[in-house]
This record gives structure tokens, C-alpha cells and sequence, in this order.
């Protein structure tokens, strides 16, 4: 019986059987699930350590700074077989998304040297690399010493690998000539339209391919269904309100944030282009938005969804996503489409937020912590969240190619496959990168804020918004 | 302990023995040295606050004296700053004193009933202001808040509560009227329970009216109570940061931006430590000037008390 | 043998002088009522005593020790508060039995000893009350009990029938010398009422000004002051004071002559007459403004108009006027004071020229020097 | 005092009844939706029928919340254990701190006596951000940073001033010639301290041990920055119910119950003294 299930395990390692059919068949041989883990982590130990030493710091201790989220939840649920495999003990800290950043800020701007390997978005790199407080991890991946041969970093999209490196120049492109890999890419989301297709069916209606459409559906939807709004999007005075479906849109009209002019960074947000966009944008949200979008950050816009207070919405393809689950008044009612507001853009052009891994430079244990990313990245791990947890949407083309990982979105979440496939292609960051990141998305959305309180035109709005960035730019000596 | 001590040092009657002038030192020396510690940090931060010092930029860190301070007050939004915090502290503690003082007068006499009211009304004070304002966000949701629900019943079906600039303002107030107005309650109540008695009953038995002995009598003889819960209040209001943050963020647009929100968000989203270390310096030196003013007075107040007494 | 000594004493707070260099001694056994006007200060005497305050100059002996800076755990003495000070979370024995506690008795001896003085005090049936539930008069016997229980060398009391009703006072003040003789200890007494003084002071000692102006047996400062204002000080009604002349071995004064017992230097005087040495006749005769002159047995009489009687308990007082307006007030019998006429009378005031007090302008006693 | 007239009964009552329903509506409320679903929670228009669950209760005491995400580990125990560490610790510091302090401004005149006084009270001005800034450095340094005792020392911040304030004032409220009596009967400064003056100012203890529980309870941004994950209290702890499938209400509203019941519990029990402590000393009846 116990070579029955090493060679069960050996399946799992060779990929021949899910880890979900291994502990069924284990529990049909009489073996309990810790015991099969238990056979399953020693196989995949031996099976890796075959071709790289993950031993190599057995008996170290690292600690994980993370957020609380599907993704941390996922890697939690398969810390054991890391454990197991190289022999360094894990421990981690999860905090609220509430105030995660600024927990990361807090320790690093600290010097601390408590965390080892945190959760990250793009964007904070932008402020933690320059500041000295990541490491580059080209050092690691393009070492074979450090790195196995089975990581495969080139099966990481190609996009989400450029979008988390950076030069630090101000204005040069993500992931150009000289840029440092601050981080791992580890989950992701793109922005697109979930909607709700039970009212849709109802009421007639179907999804949206274009601006007007958006804004006719949700102004629609804000009429004719009672105690329902059309278009649920963020609104808080936050960077948060700019990266979703905004900067998305926005960005499907060939509109920029900055322009470089003579090696300067120069706002852009006040062209006309951007002022029709951010006129149709204030409009929607003042017609058919949520009453209270300027407090509305991604949990208000995903409950509004889940509860049927709002008819779609424009936001992280994956908030749709969760909110499709039990638990939600609209559980099974969701859909999902890709979108494309400008008429003339032949797809559509999705920001994205891309959930990463990075290592404290005041890591003490930073080849131990290596070890982690290279694991917590890893097809196998990336794999097992796929098709067991919701570690969606995988950074890796592979898993993307996974059938078992394909049949069970299908399954599940009817059309949500079809749209990330529809928005990939031109997903990636819009934004450009300059360390100022946080300071000018935020006045960005609290000038939207004031246009959607009519506090303010929106064309004279942008003009003082792009010169208030301007002079701050300068300011910063950018 | 110390008594020992005491005692051995003084057996001799014809000196002036040193334990009685060194005492009061020992005594309050234990919580100045714990606090001289906080001293410390805030000297730092006195220092960052005149350099230019953002994390983002390792590389441009310097000494600039007073920029940072300069630039402030050139800046409009500074001075934004500055006028919606004392707003919001002038109608936080106006409005809370007038409220708290009303309550108390209503609880003044002591009955089984008024104490476990005047418990019972501490309740939203014991609620963190954090996690009470995630709740308050639900309430005041349009779809599924009940307060959004019941002012409806009484026809403001489009009422924004905290998401517009032209009601933002009052909701926080409210919020903070509804954590805070308690402590006032209970400071004053303490207050007008421990006046002396004889001159209501003289003014009783002369019949003088109720609003000449509120006016003439109550109030004078509250000042010192009035003048210590206005203090706390106004410190901590000036200071506010847990309501705004929770509830907007400081929007929408720049409505509530004031002193700690606009820090915080310096210091920890934008990185820019020595323009947060400014502008938290610039409130330092307003709440203590207040205060020095509010506690010359409570001195004065005291003074009199005591001279007369 | 003196007991307790205090040398050139001073103490003042912030620029105000409230003791300036006094002294006192008093003997073992004695009880010395410290009498002065209010804000003299007398209890800040007391605190220096009881250690609770330390003198600025000066020294202070217990027993020929010196305790001027002694804490005040360490002098072993008892003493009464104004307002009581008895501990409002400790029952009425608890509280008595506080000093000896501290020095360190066994319960069962403080047991005895408290129902002991609880007895003599007359509050024994309340002793397991706690002070709020007690009268003022209890609480007082209270006080007096926890400052007396470990018979202290040395009892140190601050008015305290200050806040006691008129009835208890009385009380009190018949009762209190036979308590203090059972413990046989020393005493300072402080009060402002001079009747007080009077009834319980082996000696009286008259602080005014920051320093004691005069100590002595409570009958010789009423009837010898040391200085005018020692004389106004006791006596109710208060002395009358007028100005004189001495000159050829007589004093003039109200247009009288009074020859002198002894020699006082000639010139300006002033003159203190006590109430009751003033007596009233019904004297039509000497109706008008004369002075007459009614034979040498000391005393002569005046002509008066009497402008009221005030009956004062088992005395009368009356307000008369002389022909240049002068007032002057007298005492007499209730008896008496019947046969008097109402309204306005001219009657006759006779003054007894041995009861006459001489002070100099500055009020300092004079006495005549005998030929 | 007043006299009550029926009119004047109509009107307190009135009164006394908005009052009520201002400040206890909203809790009444989180109080029922403690005892909901997150659906039902999420009506529109919220309703006040519901089938009463006590799975919130059960989510927090387990430890374990079921999403359709997976199940996350609720660390709310903990967070309250925490919350209980650190408020009671600090107040129990500030009042070791703070009494003899306090004692000591009341009761001596002393060179220097009311700057330092001052000087305390003034680090309620201090705005706890801008002590925050390098206070994180050099907890770093001193190996204070994620653990109790450091956070406790901030906490001090709060906790110290108010009971040295109320404190003080009702020091001061004591008759000294109480102290004077019993040091007369020959007990020292220390035991007269304790046996006397201590027991006297209980009420004012009491009240300013309340208030500043109170505070130290509700404070957020401290334990936030200064410390890991497993010494935060339940304000942060509590923001774990928003989640990535929506904020979990009635969980929040069950923490909120649950958070609110030590401090509740230490009102009620110091009921009789919290009103009557807090007399500051400014007015001698």
C-alpha cells in the first residue's frame, strides 16, 4: 500500500493526476489526508530536488508580510509542501487590504528587518525600488545557483514580467533597457464588464460594446429596474478610482497620463481627447452611477453587483468573478464581457493590477526568501491555486493552457474565460511609471471627484489638474 | 518603600531634611521620564520637517531650513487645510458642548434611571471610530442603509450623506457628535452633580427664574468643567483622523482634508516625509497655543475657586 | 520645666508674614489656649508644631528635643482639626484606633482602648459608624477621641467647637477640661472666641501681628493687658477707650479728674474702661452737663444721657452718650437694668477710677510707678 | 431642583426619548445585524425581519470563516486578547505613572511642579503621526518594535495625560488635613499615600481609569504600524471582514457586540463612580 501511493504521488508530480482526484483515490486506498500529503510533498521534493538543491537552507525561518486575499489563501492552503521540500520553517502576517500598504510603507520605511518576502502591486514599485527598498531580482532569476532549472520564467506572460520592471528613470518604459525586476508577478486582474444577466434577459438588454452603449445600458438600467443602477464603478479619493475601468477606457482612446516633452514629464490629462472622456465618464456616473461613488472603492462596487444594487459593472475582471459565489443575493447571475469603448479601437486595452511578490533589501534571509518566490511563483503552486483555490487569473501561459484549469472556469463561470481571452491581448499597464504614482492619481480622482460634485467643470477641472501635476512634477525635479 | 527611607533621613529634628523637597521630583520624575521618550521621536520629526526628505528620492535628501514651511504657505490647499480642520473642531465641540451640556442637564438629578442612561448613552464612545465608521458607511448606504432609509421616509429620497461635498461635512460632524457627545455628557454631568447646592436652593426660594439661574448661576459655576471636556474635545478634534479617513478618504474632492488625514496620506501613500513632518508641526504649534489659552483660563477659573473657598 | 518651646519663630508664605520671629514655652501638663483674631495665625502655629509645616527661621523643642524639621509621624503627638479631618472610609473606631495602629498596639488592647475613650466621650454607642452617618457633635467627640487615644505628650487642638451648634459648645466647654485632666497631657488650645480661652486655659497667650503679645493666666490678661489691643480683645462688650491727660499725679479724662495710684510721666494717654466698672444711677439732680463729683471712695460720676438698654443673657447693656457725644458702653444686672427708664434719661455713670487701664498713644500698657 | 411640572415632564421625556434614539438607534441596529446574514443584511430596503442566525457569533469564536473563496482563518480572539493586553497593561502603567504624579502636583508646591504638570498634559498635543514618523525607527533600533512593551509605551500617550488630569483635580478635591491627621497619628508619607489618599480619590481613579481604557481600546493607527500581525487589536482585526467576496457585515457587527462588551462590562461596574470622579477639582463645594 505505501508503494501504491508514492506512485499515486509520482503522478501528481508528473502531472498525469490532479491533487484533488490524489486525495480521493488516497482516501478510496484507506489513507488519510495528512498521510497522502505528507506522500505527495515527499514526492514532489524528490522530484525537484532532482535537478536543484532546495535543501540548501533547510532550517531557516523566513516571514511573509501579506494581504488578506484569495491569493495568500491559496498559497497558505499549500505552504506544507514547501515546508517540506526545502526545510525552511514559514511564517507569514496578514493584514487587511484596508491598510496593507500602508503597514508595507510603515515596515519598510523602517528599515524592518521582521518581513522577507511581501505582496505588492506594480505601482508601489514604483515608490519602494527607487527608495532602495526592493531587490532586483534579475540577480536571482538569472542565476542557475539560486534558480532551478524547472522555474520557467519565460512562461510568465510577457506583458506582467515587463509591467513589474522598471528602470527608475521617470518616464521610461516598464520592463525597457536597464530595468530592474522588482518583482514576481503572481496573480492578476484586467478590467472588463460583469453584468448581471438575469435583469439583462428581463429587461432586454445586452452587453455593451462601446461607450454610448455604456452609458444608454446603465442610464437603462437606473430607469427601468426598480431599486437598481446602471454602472457600478469606483469612486473614492484614491489612486484606486483611476486603475480600473477609468484608466482602462481611457486608455482605449489613445489617451495618455504623460507626455514626455524635451525630457520632461508633462501632464496630459487636459487634451480634448480626455476632456469628451472625462466628460462622457462624469456624465455616466452622475446619470446611472452609484448615489454614494465617491466613497466607493473595489468592495462596495463588487457588494453592490453581488446584492443586485447595480446592473454591471466596469471594474477587476475577477471582482465579478467572486461575487458570482454563494453567499451573494445574485450568486450564478453574473456574466462577463470584454470591452472596448471606443468604437474605432479594434480591442480592448485593459490596465491592469498585477498582484506580485517582492524581497525587503533588508531581508537578512534573502536567499532563503528566493527559495520562497521561486516556489510561491512556480508553475506547480500556480497549478494547484488554479484548479483548487482561486488563484485566478494565473500569471502563467501555461496555466492558462491547462484544461483541467479551463474546464472548471467553464464550468463555473460561464464566459469568463472567453473574455479574458478577448481583453489579454491588449492588457498591461497604462500608467506611466514615475515615483509621484500615488500623489497624482490621488489628486487625479479627487478632481474627478469635484466634477462629479459639480464643484467644477469638468474642462476647467482638467486644465488645473494637469497644471498642479505639472508644478509638482517640477517641484519633485522631474 | 520610599517611607523607610523617610524616616531614616529625618530622625534628626534639626535639619531640613531632604526626602521633603526631593519627594514631589521622585514622584511625578517616573511618568516625565516616560514620556521624554515620546520627546525624542518628536524632535526627529522636527528635524525631518525641514528637509527635503522623500523616500521615493533617497538621492535629493537635504537640509532646506524652512522650505518645506514656505511652500506650504504657498499653497492654497494648505490654507484649505488649515480652515476645514478648525471648522470642523468650531462645530464638533460647539455642537457636542451644546448637546452634551443639554444631556446632562436632562440627567442631572440622581435616579437608578439617569445612571444607567448615562452608561448606557457611553455606548458609541466604547465603539472604535474606525470600525464604528465602517458601519455608518453601511447605514448610510442609499440601497441598503437604514438611515438613507428613514430619512427617505421623511422625503429626502436623494440624500448623500458623506459622498457630497455639500453634505460631507455634516455627516462627519455627525458621526463625531455621535461617538463623542458622550464623554462630553459625562464630564459635565460630573460637573453639575458637584456644585454646591445652596445657591439653586436660595435662588429657588426667591423664586428667581429658571433661565436667570441657568445663565447667572449654572453656567459660571460649569466653566472650569465646560473648559476642561471643550479642551479634550478640541484636541482630539483638531487631531481628527479615524472618522474622515474611514468614512471619505478626506474627499470627495478636498472637502475634508484636514491636518491628519492630508499627513497620513503624505507620509504613508505619498512617501513625502518632510512635507508631512511640516504640516503635522504646523498642527502641533496650533493645538498647543489652543490649549495654552484653554488652560490659562481652567488656572484662572481655579485660582478663583480656590481663593474663595 | 518647660514642655514645649518655640524660639523666634517665622514663617510666611509667598510675601505674606504670618509668624514673625514668636516665641512661646509651656510647661508639662499645662493647657495654653493660643487666642488671637482670625488670620493671626494660629493654626499655622499649630501645623508648625504638628510638623505639617516647617518654619522658615527658628526653632521648635519637644521635651528638650529639637523636632523642627521632624516629621510629623515622628513627634508623637495628637491632634483635633477644625473641620474634624476624620478618614470618611474608616468607621468612627477605625478612626480612633488610627494612631494606635500605628504605633503598632495589639487588636485586642485597641479594642479596650477605644470603648474606653468612647465611653468618656459619650459616643460609644456609635463607634461602628462611618463619620457620614454621624452627627457634627459626635464627629467632633470623634476627633477629639482619635487625637487623644494614644495619650500623645503633647494634644494640639484647633477650635474645635468652631463648628459645633451654640448648645454643644457649651457643652463642651464645661466638659472638655475634665477630659484633658484625665489625660493629664499637654495641651495647645487655639480659638478666636475669648470666652473660650477664658474657661480652658491654664494660661492664655495672645498672638497677634505674627507674635505673641502677651502670656499669661486668663483672669490677669483680662484685668492686666500688656497693650490696648489685648485689652479690646477679650471682654464682650468690648472695652471702652478714650482719650485722657496726665498731669500733677492725676489723669483728666471725659472732663473727670482722677487722682493716680503712682507716677506716670505726664502728657497724652489713652484710657480703657471696662463695661462693668462703669455703674448707672437715676440721678435727676444732676441733670445738665456737669460732672459730679460723688466723694473720694474711687468713684466718679458723670452725667450721662442713657440712649439703650440691651439685656445680654443675665446682664444688660447700655449705650450712653456724654454731653461732647462720646459713647460708652456699660454693663449692670438684668435687676438693675429693670429699674432703668426707657427712652432717653439722663442719668449719672459712675467710674471706678481703680479699674482705669493707661496705654500711650501707640496703645502700650502704662503703669504708674508707685511714689 | 427643579420642580416638574407636567408639561416640563412631557418635554423631558420627549427629550430624553431623541437623545435615545440618536445615540442608541445606530447600535440597536449593528445589535440585529449581528444576528444576520450578510444577505439579509443587504436588503433592499433593509427591513427589520429577519430569521435570527448566530453564525457570525459561531465564525468568531471559531476562528474559521467559510467563503465561497475558500476558509479564512478569523484571528478575532486573539485580536480581542490583544485588545484586552494592551488596554489593560497601558492603563495599569499610566496609573502607576500617573497617581503619584498627579499626587504630587496636587498636593506640593514645587519649583518647576506645574511645567512638568504642563509639560505631561501636553503630549495629548503631540499629534501621534508625527511621533509615529520616527518613533517606528527607533522601536526598530531598540528592539521594541512587535512587542507589547513597546506599544504600551506609546499607549502611554493617550492613557497617561487624561489620568494624570482627572486625577490631579480630584486629588486636589481631598481635604489635606485628612493626609495631616493620619500622618499625625504617626503614619508615614507613604502608608497615609496609600491608605488615605489613594482610597479617597477612588471615584476619580475609577472614572479616569474608564475614559482612558476607553480610548486606549479604540486606538488604531498605533498598533498598526508599530507591530506584526499577531499583536494587533481587534480595530484592526475587525477590518478582516472585508474580504475579497464582499465585507462581511454581520461579522463586523458581531465584533463590534463582542469588542464592546469588556468595556461595557467595566462601565457598568464602575457605574456609581464614573460620574461622581470626574469633578476635576475645579469647584470646592
Amino acid at each position: 500500500m505505501t508503494r501504491k501511493i508514492h506512485d499515486l504521488a509520482d503522478a501528481v508530480v508528473r502531472r498525469q493526476l490532479g491533487r484533488r482526484d490524489f486525495i480521493r483515490r488516497a482516501g478510496q486506498m484507506g489513507i488519510g489526508a495528512g498521510a497522502a500529503l505528507y506522500a505527495l510533498n515527499h514526492a514532489q521534493s524528490i522530484a525537484m530536488a532532482q535537478n536543484f538543491d532546495w535543501q540548501s537552507h533547510s532550517g531557516t525561518s523566513i516571514k511573509l508580510l501579506l494581504n488578506q486575499h484569495p491569493y495568500a489563501d491559496a498559497m497558505i492552503a499549500n505552504l506544507e509542501t514547501f515546508k517540506a521540500m526545502t526545510g525552511i520553517d514559514v511564517t507569514y502576517d496578514v493584514f487587511p487590504e484596508d491598510v496593507y500598504f500602508d503597514k508595507v510603507t510603515a515596515e519598510l520605511s523602517s528599515g524592518s528587518t521582521e518581513y522577507d518576502v511581501f505582496m505588492t502591486g506594480a505601482y508601489q514599485t514604483w515608490q519602494y525600488g527607487p527608495a532602495g527598498w526592493l531587490v532586483d531580482l534579475n540577480e536571482f532569476i538569472q542565476d542557475s545557483a539560486h534558480t532551478g532549472p524547472e522555474y520557467d520564467w519565460e512562461d510568465i506572460l510577457p506583458s506582467l514580467r515587463a509591467s513589474t520592471a522598471w528602470s527608475g528613470v521617470p518616464g521610461e518604459a516598464l520592463g525597457g533597457d536597464g530595468a530592474k525586476q522588482w518583482a514576481i508577478p503572481w496573480g492578476f486582474e484586467l478590467n472588463s464588464i460583469a453584468y448581471n444577466r438575469r435583469v439583462f434577459d428581463e429587461h432586454g438588454l445586452e452587453p455593451p460594446t462601446d461607450m454610448a452603449e455604456l452609458m444608454e445600458t446603465a442610464a437603462k438600467i437606473t430607469r427601468d429596474v426598480d431599486g437598481m443602477y446602471g454602472i457600478g464603478v469606483r469612486g473614492s479619493r484614491s489612486w484606486a478610482t483611476i486603475h480600473p475601468g477609468f484608466l482602462s477606457g481611457y486608455s482605449n482612446f489613445g489617451e495618455r497620463d504623460f507626455t514626455m516633452e524635451n525630457g520632461q514629464l508633462m501632464a496630459a490629462m487636459n487634451t480634448e481627447g480626455s476632456k469628451a472622456f472625462h466628460r462622457d465618464w462624469v456624465q455616466m456616473i452622475k446619470e446611472s452611477g452609484p448615489r454614494d461613488w465617491s466613497t466607493y472603492t473595489w468592495y462596495q462596487v463588487g457588494t453592490d453587483l453581488g446584492a443586485g444594487a447595480s446592473g454591471m459593472i466596469y471594474d477587476a475582471d475577477i471582482l465579478g468573478y467572486f461575487m458570482n459565489g454563494e453567499g451573494n443575493a445574485e450568486a450564478g447571475n453574473l456574466a462577463y464581457a470584454a470591452f472596448a469603448p471606443n468604437p474605432e479601437a479594434e480591442a480592448p486595452t485593459p490596465n491592469v493590477w498585477i498582484w506580485s511578490l517582492g524581497m525587503s533589501n533588508f531581508s537578512q534571509r534573502k536567499d532563503a526568501g528566493w527559495l520562497f518566490m521561486q516556489w510561491a511563483s512556480s508553475t506547480d503552486h500556480a497549478l494547484f491555486g488554479a484548479r483548487e483555490m482561486d488563484f485566478v487569473n494565473p500569471v502563467r501561459q501555461s496555466v492558462w493552457d491547462d484544461e483541467a484549469f479551463q474546464n472548471r472556469i467553464a464550468e463555473s463561470y460561464p464566459g469568463y474565460l472567453e473574455q479574458y481571452q478577448a481583453s489579454a491581448p491588449g492588457s498591461r499597464i497604462y500608467f506611466t511609471p514615475q515615483p509621484l504614482f500615488f500623489n497624482l492619481t490621488t489628486e487625479w480622482a479627487s478632481s474627478m471627484q469635484q466634477m462629479v460634485g459639480d464643484q467644477i467643470p469638468v474642462d476647467e477641472g482638467l486644465d488645473q489638474l494637469a497644471e498642479s501635476v505639472n508644478r509638482q512634477l517640477r517641484q519633485a525635479g522631474l | 518603600m520610599a517611607t523607610e527611607a523617610m524616616t531614616g533621613a529625618a530622625t534628626n529634628g534639626a535639619k531640613r531634611p531632604l526626602m521633603r523637597k526631593v519627594l514631589p521630583y521622585l514622584l511625578s520624575l517616573p511618568a516625565l521620564l516616560v514620556c521624554i521618550g515620546i520627546l525624542i521621536p518628536f524632535g526627529t520629526a522636527a528635524w525631518y520637517s525641514m528637509q527635503r526628505y522623500n523616500l521615493a528620492f533617497p538621492m535629493t535628501r537635504g537640509f532646506i531650513w524652512f522650505d518645506n514651511y514656505i511652500m506650504l504657505f504657498q499653497d492654497p490647499s494648505f490654507w484649505h487645510t488649515v480652515r476645514v480642520s478648525l471648522l470642523y473642531t468650531f462645530f464638533t465641540v460647539g455642537v457636542q458642548l451644546l448637546l452634551g451640556l443639554g444631556i446632562a442637564l436632562l440627567l442631572q438629578r440622581r435616579t437608578l434611571f439617569n445612571n444607567i442612561m448615562s452608561i448606557l448613552l457611553l455606548l458609541p464612545l466604547m465603539i472604535a471610530p474606525a470600525i464604528a465608521s465602517l458601519m455608518w458607511r453601511l447605514m448610510t448606504n442609499p440601497n441598503f442603509g437604514v438611515l438613507s432609509y428613514i430619512v427617505g421616509l421623511f422625503g429626502f429620497t436623494d440624500f448623500r450623506w458623506a459622498s457630497a461635498p455639500s453634505t460631507a461635512l455634516f455627516t462627519v460632524v455627525m458621526i463625531d457628535t455621535w461617538v463623542y457627545t458622550p464623554f462630553m455628557m459625562v464630564l459635565l454631568l460630573a460637573g453639575l452633580r458637584a456644585l454646591p447646592r445652596q445657591p439653586f436652593e436660595a435662588a429657588e426660594l426667591d423664586g428667581v427664574p429658571q433661565s436667570f439661574v441657568f445663565f447667572r448661576i449654572t453656567l459660571p459655576m460649569l466653566t472650569p468643567y465646560i473648559i476642561t471636556a471643550a479642551l479634550f474635545r478640541m484636541l482630539e478634534s483638531i487631531q481628527q483622523f479615524d472618522i474622515i479617513y474611514a468614512m471619505t478618504q478626506g474627499g470627495p474632492g478636498n472637502t475634508l482634508m484636514v491636518f491628519q488625514v492630508t499627513a497620513y496620506l503624505e507620509r504613508y501613500q505619498y512617501t513625502n516625509v518632510g512635507r508631512s513632518a511640516a504640516i503635522l508641526m504646523v498642527l502641533w504649534v496650533i493645538t498647543f497655543i489652543l490649549s495654552n489659552i484653554f488652560i490659562k483660563q481652567w488656572l484662572r477659573l481655579r485660582e478663583k475657586a480656590r481663593g474663595v473657598a | 520645666m518647660t514642655y514645649l518651646s518655640l524660639t523666634a519663630v517665622s514663617k510666611r508664605f509667598k510675601d505674606d508674614v504670618v509668624l514673625d520671629k514668636a516665641s512661646l514655652a509651656i510647661d508639662r501638663g499645662e493647657t495654653v489656649v493660643v487666642f488671637g483674631p482670625s488670620g493671626c495665625g494660629k493654626t499655622v502655629l499649630l501645623r508648625l508644631i504638628a510638623g505639617i509645616n516647617e518654619p522658615d527661621e527658628g526653632r521648635i523643642h519637644i521635651a528638650g528635643n529639637e523636632v523642627t524639621f521632624l516629621e510629623p509621624e515622628q513627634r508623637n503627638i495628637g491632634m483635633a482639626f477644625q473641620n474634624f479631618a476624620l478618614y470618611p472610609h474608616m468607621t468612627a473606631f477605625d478612626n480612633i484606633a488610627s494612631p494606635l495602629k500605628a504605633r503598632g498596639m495589639k487588636g485586642t488592647e485597641i479594642a479596650r482602648r477605644v470603648e474606653e475613650v468612647g465611653e468618656l466621650l459619650k459616643i460609644g454607642h456609635v463607634l461602628h459608624h462611618l463619620p457620614k452617618a454621624l452627627s457634627n457633635g459626635q464627629k467632633q467627640r470623634t476627633s477629639l477621641g482619635r487625637a487623644l487615644a494614644a495619650n500623645p505628650r503633647l494634644l494640639l487642638l484647633d477650635d474645635p467647637l468652631r463648628n459645633v451648634d451654640a448648645k454643644l459648645r457649651y457643652e463642651m466647654r464645661i466638659e472638655l477640661p475634665r477630659v484633658l485632666k484625665a489625660f493629664q497631657t499637654t495641651v495647645i488650645y487655639v480659638t478666636q472666641d475669648y470666652k473660650e480661652a477664658m474657661a480652658l486655659g491654664d494660661r492664655v497667650a495672645v498672638l497677634m501681628g505674627g507674635g505673641f503679645k502677651q502670656i499669661d493666666h486668663p483672669s490677669e490678661i483680662y484685668k492686666d493687658p500688656d497693650s490696648l489691643d489685648v485689652a479690646r480683645l477679650f471682654g464682650d462688650p468690648t472695652v471702652n477707650v478714650v482719650d485722657g491727660r496726665i498731669a500733677d499725679g492725676a489723669v483728666e479724662l471725659l472732663g473727670l479728674r482722677f487722682p493716680l495710684p503712682g507716677h506716670l510721666d505726664p502728657g497724652p494717654c489713652r484710657v480703657a474702661l471696662r463695661p462693668e466698672s462703669i455703674e448707672v444711677t437715676l440721678d435727676e439732680t444732676a441733670a445738665g452737663s456737669m460732672p459730679v463729683d460723688v466723694g473720694d471712695e474711687g468713684r466718679h460720676g458723670l452725667a450721662v444721657e442713657l440712649d439703650a438698654v440691651t439685656p445680654l443673657n443675665v446682664r444688660a447693656v447700655m449705650l450712653l452718650k456724654t454731653a461732647d457725644g462720646k459713647e460708652l458702653l456699660a454693663t449692670c444686672s438684668e435687676d438693675e437694668a429693670t429699674r432703668l427708664p426707657r427712652g432717653h434719661k439722663n442719668v449719672t455713670a459712675h467710674i471706678r477710677a481703680a479699674d482705669l487701664l493707661f496705654f500711650d498713644q501707640a496703645g502700650a500698657r502704662l503703669r504708674p510707678r508707685p511714689n | 431642583m427643579q420642580r416638574q411640572t407636567s408639561l416640563g415632564r412631557v418635554v423631558r421625556v420627549g427629550l430624553l426619548t431623541m437623545v435615545g434614539l440618536f445615540f442608541l438607534f445606530p447600535i440597536f441596529w449593528v445589535f440585529l445585524m449581528s444576528f444576520q446574514t450578510n444577505q439579509e443584511i443587504l436588503r433592499i430596503p433593509p427591513s427589520l425581519f429577519f430569521e435570527p442566525t448566530l453564525h457570525n457569533y459561531q465564525v468568531l469564536f471559531s476562528g474559521r470563516l467559510e467563503t465561497q473563496t475558500g476558509t479564512l482563518e478569523v484571528r478575532f480572539m486573539q485580536n480581542l486578547m490583544n485588545s484586552v493586553i494592551l488596554a489593560t497593561s497601558s492603563v495599569a502603567l499610566s496609573l502607576v505613572l500617573g497617581i503619584p504624579a498627579a499626587y504630587a502636583f496636587a498636593r506640593f508646591k514645587f519649583r518647576l511642579g506645574e511645567d512638568i504638570a504642563f509639560t505631561l498634559l501636553s503630549f495629548r498635543f503631540a499629534p501621534p503621526l508625527l511621533v509615529l514618523l520616527p518613533l517606528a525607527i527607533y522601536f526598530q533600533q531598540l528592539g521594541l518594535i512587535n512587542t507589547y512593551t513597546g506599544l504600551i509605551w506609546v499607549y502611554q500617550l493617550i492613557t497617561l495625560p487624561l489620568i494624570l488630569w482627572i486625577v490631579r483635580g480630584y486629588f486636589e478635591d481631598i481635604s489635606e488635613d485628612i493626609e495631616h491627621a493620619y500622618r499625625i497619628d504617626g503614619n508615614g508619607w507613604f502608608k497615609t499615600f496609600w491608605k488615605i489618599a489613594i482610597p479617597l480619590a477612588k471615584p476619580g481613579i475609577a472614572a479616569a481609569t474608564l475614559l482612558s481604557f476607553i480610548f486606549a481600546w479604540n486606538n488604531f493607527v498605533f498598533a498598526l504600524i508599530l507591530a506584526s500581525a499577531d499583536k494587533q487589536p481587534v480595530t484592526v482585526g475587525a477590518l478582516a471582514f472585508v474580504t475579497a467576496s464582499g465585507i462581511q457585515y454581520g461579522q463586523i457587527a458581531a465584533s463590534i457586540v463582542l469588542s464592546v462588551t469588556p468595556t461595557l462590562a467595566l462601565a457598568l461596574y464602575a457605574q456609581r463612580y464614573l460620574v461622581e470622579g470626574l469633578s476635576l477639582g475645579a469647584v470646592k463645594g
